[in-house]
């Protein structure tokens, strides 16, 4: 029993040292902010998931346990909050995601009283936007 | 930014979380890490998380700003006034073992006490700091 | 009560400032500041009385035995630097009241006083503690409200003051922490006497470093002549009751610090034998007497002319202390007492002129001596005071330093104390000049200073006068300390 | 397996302070001393200082990082380089090249390096630090206080009195910041008349609300607005 | 072997000394307090190993576990106090930046040192 949660434990721990390096290889290689928070979501996400309950295991069950599941239900709930809050201030900051001549922007979606340039964007110069920063 | 839906729904329920949290840091500072003074601050994070999201105004009606000042001033004397009492009862300054019957029993009273006051300072001075910082900015606030 | 003074000592000023900080009434704030200072220069007065009586104070607090727990230790020296920040902080505090309403903003003057008390608090907290932790704890109190202190001045640049005196003082407070941690990792002890008692056994390399770290760190905090780069601005911008304060009590308080590191924690054998301060301490000294004092010659702001004078006179202190003899030290410690009346009136009087005139600069001196004549008579006592005439205190000190110096066979260095206070005559007399021997030129009519101003200036000048003909108390009182620090007599 | 950990944290760190000194944006510089800060947390964690660890991560990761970006915000975080300054001053200052800063770095790190020379092994249990004053801490602190976090029993009642001196450094900071931050806003007073008298009078309201609302807003408009308000209910005191 | 024993804490030294670099050399107000910040932790990181001992455990004592070898506590409890002083520091040091921006209109030091050279003396 001790072995299968062990050999269970390193697997998830392993599982998630792995997604946190993929999460690391994106932020490096994707080319602007909005597609590197979804690369780096996925090292809150699956990363840390997956070392939590592979720290899980370790513990057995125990308070430690309990206490590394509210830790998880935590991070679950704040990190895409937070990714959201950091997607929508650089766009109200105005930086554009990268392919924005296919990007519409639902009207709920839409911060009232702000200009988008996507707007304003023509065809002929909607080239112009793909832009490495 | 009070405008956005899903940050005043999750600011709405993590800030309860956090103070929460303050509180148990707080009381399991005996037993595990933790204490007045990581309560205090984390109780101010919490504060500080629901005006980023809400704005001074409506966290200044939750907790105006001279109760801030207030409890900063409020927590020194009560570690002060801990080791007056204390004095007081015929020990040293801040020798807790004379507050109670026992000296153990009386260490953790002090200890308590003590705790409290650090933290009412902290989660005070901080709140104060910060409503200082962010109204410096606005002419409205 | 009277066992528990050590304590009290702190903690009523401690207690009193969170109290002042949320009065709302100014008047409020400033009775309790004055109150408490009183109440805290009665204390410091008994626990002489104590000492000197009955030798050491030793107080537990918190009921710990020392090394366990922290442990407020008065000697003769500590009592006697007791008094010295706790007689100016009562004389400053009734003096605060109309300076600070004519020069700080209305809406911060309860936090002022509140930041006063806390300084003082620090200080006050430094000179009791026979613990190296707990000093720079205390130290640190002092330290940031004399930054917010310094900042409340009404010129813009006093942000610019306060913010370098920030960033120099927080290096030599870092400093100050490597050297205590250095101690610590070779003894695992903080109290003062226990390190006393360990650091000859374990003398070594990391012993002799954190020396180096500490003499930087607190030469940092004393604005010893290299490191006083902060000094000038800071006291030139600040409002005046602070700047009468801090220049009569904090450098003390460093000097202070320098003195019990050297020669109770690390011993004077280690000190002089080992690390041989004495040749780096004597001529940054001299260099600091005699380039402070010209470059106060060419100052044209009054309050900035004092305080080089200041860097000045700290070479003297920092001189009596490195002929590391009776007599040297006794000067030192003499000084420190005698300085810190001398500055605080010299200051006082030119908050008085700030009071009445809105400007201290030389110009603005004209004709003073007939429009002001009593704070002017202040001025140029204190400034006799200054040079070293007879009858004045500062002639007592430099006639120990010049007997110590006399002492050791170095006899350059007698002459270059002499050729200091010569300068010292250069910068008092341009002020004199001004005021006494100029004709006064401006538009409004000047009164002499209210009587709330003028009375805590004239009690400097007069213990200036009296401790400068009536001697016999504050030498004795210096030499019973060099003896304890050097370890022998008594 | 500690000393792989060890190592990682310690090369990142590195890394992380570097980084500050290289980055020209102050808006990075703040992120990487919080990440310097929460990465010696870790540090701190490994070296069996939990409490420490988390004070530093609530504190410097935390709360020093909201002051610094509550500070940016009003500042302003722009490139920090003399090259790339825009404003009118910039032409009149020298450019320097930081030889002196560099070599009293290195003389003070190297008399640092000399001192640890002499200093007792990382670790050992047998250095003085382990054997004098801390046994006591660790042996009597069950019976004598009755907490079991020795760390807890040190700070509140062994070393008490430190705890209330770092209070009362908090509550200074309180006051710093408030004796600097209500003065009214944008004002240079230099060159101006020292405060006239009827000004200082028109402030002293009374005694009794001691906790009025006029020091909060550290902005005039609110005060005057609030107080005025006051006097209209008749509620001064 | 001993100089092995020490390489921490000339790792902590070099960290010391980029933090110190930091604040003396460079003009910028608030990355000079950026400085003091990494300087004083790297100083907390130097306490804090002073008090480790090589495979023990935090000192929460456990009951009846045998013999469990427990690092040293006291420079732990001096850190919690020191890092409160650095974030005081840094709070008021944070307020003076604000208000020099206010009344120079810029944060670099050596902007401001000329333009205190061009005001008139006080």
């Amino acid at each position: 029993m001790t072995f299968v949660a062990d050999a269970l434990s390193w697997i998830c721990l392993l599982g998630g040292g792995v997604f946190v390096v993929i999460g690391a290889i994106g932020v490096i290689r994707m080319p602007d902010l909005f597609t590197r928070l979804h690369a780096a979501g996925i090292t809150d996400t699956m990363g840390a998931g997956f070392i939590l309950v592979g720290l899980m295991f370790q513990g057995g069950m125990s308070l430690i346990t309990a206490k590394l599941i509210l830790v998880l239900g935590f991070l679950w709930f704040s990190s895409p909050v937070s990714t959201y809050a950091l997607a929508r201030a650089t766009l109200a900051s105005g930086q554009e995601p990268f392919w924005s001549e296919d990007l519409e922007i639902p009207d709920t979606a839409r911060i009232p009283g702000m200009v988008y340039p996507v707007d304003a964007m023509g065809e002929a110069d909607a080239e112009s936007g793909e832009e490495e920063e | 930014m009070s405008d956005q839906v899903i940050l005043r729904v999750a600011t709405k329920i993590i800030v309860p979380t956090i103070l929460l949290y303050a509180l148990y840091v707080q009381f399991h500072g005996d037993f595990g890490p933790g204490g007045g003074f990581q309560a205090g601050v984390i109780f101010a994070a919490g504060i500080i998380l629901y005006s980023l999201v809400f704005g001074l105004r409506r966290t200044q009606k939750v907790l105006p700003s001279w109760v801030a000042r207030l409890a900063a001033s409020t927590g020194v004397l009560i570690y002060a006034g801990t080791g007056v009492v204390a004095l007081l009862k015929g020990g040293k300054f801040l020798d807790y073992s004379v507050l109670a019957h026992d000296p153990e029993h009386g260490q953790h009273l002090g200890i308590l006490f003590v705790e409290i006051g650090v933290m009412i300072t902290v989660l005070g001075v901080m709140i104060t700091i910060f409503y200082f910082f962010a109204a410096r900015g606005r002419e409205d606030l | 009560m009277m066992q528990h003074l050590p304590a009290l000592l702190v903690v009523v000023p401690l207690m009193a400032a969170p109290v002042a900080a949320i009065l709302r009434w100014r008047r409020a704030a400033w009775a309790l500041a004055l109150t408490v200072s009183w109440a805290v220069l009665a204390m410091a007065i008994l626990l002489l009385r104590r000492v000197l009586n009955e030798g050491v104070i030793s107080y537990f607090l918190g009921g710990w035995v020392a090394p366990i727990g922290i442990e407020y230790r008065i000697d003769v020296v500590s009592a006697w630097v007791l008094l010295v920040v706790a007689s100016i902080g009562a004389v400053v505090m009734p003096y605060a009241r109309a300076s600070v309403e004519r020069e700080v903003e209305p809406q911060r003057v309860p936090l002022l006083y509140s930041a006063l008390l806390l300084c003082l608090t620090g200080l006050l907290g430094i000179t009791v503690t026979g613990d190296v932790f707990n000093l720079f704890v205390f130290l640190e109190i002092s330290s940031i409200s004399a930054y917010a202190l310094i900042a409340t001045g009404p010129d813009r640049r006093a942000l610019h003051a306060a913010y370098k005196y920030l960033i120099m003082g927080s290096i030599g407070a870092t400093f100050i922490v490597i050297g205590i941690g250095m101690m610590y990792v070779m003894t695992g002890t903080l109290n003062m006497a226990d390190l006393a008692q360990r650091l000859p056994e374990v003398s070594s390399r990391t012993v002799s470093v954190a020396f180096a770290f500490l003499t930087v760190g607190i030469s940092l905090k004393l604005a010893l002549f290299p490191l006083h780069l902060w000094l000038p601005d800071a006291y030139t911008f600040a409002p005046s009751t602070v700047t009468a304060f801090l220049a009569s009590t904090a450098t003390k308080v460093a000097v202070y610090m320098l003195v019990r590191f050297f020669f109770t924690i690390f011993g004077p054998t280690f000190s002089l034998e080992v690390m041989t301060f004495q040749w780096v301490l004597l001529p940054l000294a001299l260099i600091a007497i005699l380039w402070a004092s010209m470059t106060a010659i060419y100052q044209m702001n009054v309050k900035r002319l004092l305080a080089y004078s200041s860097v000045a006179q700290i070479g003297y202190m920092a001189l009596g202390i490195s002929l590391a003899s009776v007599p040297g030290l006794t000067a030192g410690l003499l000084h420190l007492f005698n300085h810190a009346i001398m500055k605080a009136a010299l200051f006082m009087s030119m908050g008085a002129v700030m009071y009445q005139v809105g400007s201290v600069r030389i110009e603005a001196m004209r004709g003073l001596g007939r429009k002001m004549p009593w704070t002017m008579a202040a001025f140029v006592l204190g400034g006799l005071s200054l040079i070293g005439v007879p009858a004045t205190v500062g002639f007592i000190s430099k006639w120990y330093l010049v007997l110590a110096a006399v002492e050791a066979g170095l006899w350059v260095v007698a002459v270059l104390v002499l050729v200091g206070s010569l300068l010292a005559v250069v910068y008092i007399w341009r002020v004199v000049e001004a005021a006494y021997f100029q004709e006064y030129v401006g538009e409004f009519e000047v009164r002499e200073a209210p009587l709330s101003l003028l009375v805590p200036i004239w009690a400097l000048v007069a213990a200036n006068l009296y401790f400068g003909l009536n001697a016999t108390l504050t030498a004795g009182i210096a030499t019973r300390a060099a003896e304890l620090l050097l370890g022998v007599g008594s | 397996m500690e000393i792989l950990v060890d190592f990682a944290l310690l090369a990142l760190l590195a890394v992380t302070a570097m980084a500050v000194v290289r980055v020209t944006n102050l808006f990075a510089a703040v992120m990487f001393a919080g990440i310097y800060s929460f990465l010696s947390a870790c540090l701190f964690t490994v070296m069996d200082a939990v409490d420490v660890a988390f004070t530093e991560a609530a504190v410097g990761a935390g709360i020093s990082t909201v002051l610094m970006l509550a500070t940016l915000a009003l500042v302003g975080s722009k490139v920090t380089t003399p090259q790339f300054r825009i404003t009118a001053m910039s032409t009149k200052v020298p450019p320097r090249r930081p030889i002196f800063p560099l070599f009293v770095v290195l003389v003070t790190g190297g008399i640092l390096v000399y001192g640890t020379l002499d200093m007792p092994p990382y670790g050992n249990p047998d250095d003085p630090v382990h054997n004098h004053v801390a046994p006591h801490y660790l042996e009597e602190s069950g019976h004598e206080i009755g907490v079991p976090n020795v760390v807890t029993s040190v700070l509140a009642s062994y070393r008490g009195y430190d705890t209330m001196g770092e209070t009362t450094v908090v509550f200074t900071a309180a006051v710093g910041v408030m004796i600097l931050l209500s003065s009214l806003r944008g004002r240079d007073t230099y060159g101006q008349e020292a405060w006239g008298d009827e000004k200082v009078q028109d402030l002293d309201v009374g005694f009794v609300d001691a906790f009025g609302e006029e020091m909060d807003a550290p902005s005039p408009k609110v005060g005057r607005r609030k107080k005025r308000k006051r006097r209209k209910k008749g509620g001064r005191g | 072997m001993r100089i092995l024993g020490l390489y921490n804490y000339w790792v902590f030294v070099f960290l010391m000394m980029v933090g110190f670099y930091i604040l003396i050399s460079r003009r910028n107000l608030v990355k000079k307090i950026l400085g003091l910040n990494i300087f004083q932790t790297s100083v907390f990181i130097f306490y804090i190993s002073m008090g480790k001992i090589i495979g023990g455990t935090a000192p929460i004592l456990v009951e009846g576990e045998g013999e469990v070898v427990y690092s040293n506590p006291l420079p732990s409890v001096l850190i919690l106090t020191a890092i409160v002083v650095g974030v005081s520091t840094t709070a008021v040091a944070l307020s003076l930046v604000v208000r020099i921006k206010e009344a120079y209109g810029t944060i670099e030091g050596d902007e401001i040192t000329a333009m205190d050279n061009e005001m008139p003396p006080p």
